[in-house]
């Protein structure tokens, strides 16, 4: 298991009513992650309009989650 | 040096043109994105802007990086507000200062559609019904 | 009311922007006209802009009447600066508001290029080198 | 004889030496009175490349000057 931090944002922080959370996982990957979440949660949104970050930076979906990092789930934005 | 901010206070846009101002510029272009009172055919009685303040400053920097290498500019700023804003407040500020006016309108233009489209801040709008919904372009798809 | 106006003091863009704020409009664009240090190749120490204050006032009026026919547009204005200008000072200012990003840069854009083309207003630059020359677009056709 | 009064601008005002003058013109039209004017003041401009106005507003070189009239000639504008 390797443990996480999760942020959400937007709707997907309105569904999951926190802003983000601790996380244990067996996923391998980070869009294994986000499936997980996503069943918790009943997330609307299918991993392919999201991106997904990992400290800070924009990261792919077949990156494997690595133990401490902060994963931040990006729905299409709206700023402007 | 930070070309792209974000800020929980109103936009103040003085300072900024002011860091814009160089004797070789002979044009100058900005964008203010204001809230109004409507969206869609829906009553809007004002928004909530999110951001995810680490990764929008870094991609806010890296396009300001991209517009001076793609656009014949002097410089450039944008700054984002984020909190809760009222009917008529700036939401978005961008300026740009070129030789030539061409130049000054294309990248001020650009610079707020790619803020628009990469940035990640979102944006919730309160409706006069009650009704509040975070906006997400793509919405229809995700069905 | 009028839209379209001609100072011999300093630009003030604030009273400008307030008289364009509308619950309707999301989007403002504004350009500024900068007296820059070169032109073509001289070095420029200055510029003298000189109109035809009756002509320019009535052409400027009608110029933005136009701007609110062909564009989706809330309101726009207009103000140039006419006597002695130093490096870096406001020659001319727009500001367009609307309900939407494009009708604004489209405006802002076309009341700019058109101001240049049809407002009898006349610019002359003095150079670094000490000689003046008021510049007019087709010169060359002329001799 | 129409008397005028005839105000110049940029290079015009320059060239004439003078913003406006008082005028006694028997040209029939305003191109007539501009070529009388340029000969007096060796006006570079052929009026092909001016504009003309009468009272404040666009005029046609056609048009015959009107005793009192306020007429002015209008080189290729720069402002902005």
């Amino acid at each position: 298991m390797t443990g996480v931090q999760v942020l959400y944002f937007a709707s997907l922080r309105q569904a999951a009513g926190v802003e983000g959370e601790a996380v244990q996982t067996a996923a391998s990957d980070l869009a294994g992650l986000y499936a997980e979440l996503r069943t918790r949660h009943g997330f609307a949104w299918d991993s392919a309009h999201l991106r997904v970050a990992v400290d800070g930076a924009f990261a792919r979906w077949e990156d494997a989650p690595a133990e401490g990092a902060q994963i931040a789930f990006i729905p299409p934005v709206s700023g402007g | 040096m930070s070309r792209f901010s974000i800020t929980a206070e109103a936009i103040e846009t003085a300072p900024l043109r002011g860091q814009l101002l160089d004797a070789r510029a002979g044009a100058f272009a900005s964008f203010e994105g204001w809230v109004r009172d409507h969206n869609e055919g829906q009553s809007v009685s004002g928004l909530h802007y999110q951001a995810y303040a680490e990764l929008a400053l870094a991609e806010g920097e890296k396009l300001l990086d991209e517009a001076l290498a793609l656009f014949d500019i002097v410089d450039a700023r944008c700054v984002h507000r984020v909190g809760e804003l009222s009917i008529g407040e700036m939401a978005v500020w961008v300026g740009v200062s070129a030789g030539h006016r061409d130049a000054a309108f294309a990248a001020c233009r650009w610079i707020i559609d790619e803020t628009k489209l990469r940035v990640p801040i979102w944006k919730q709008e309160r409706y006069v019904s009650g009704v509040e919904a975070w906006l997400h372009p793509t919405v229809a798809a995700a069905e």
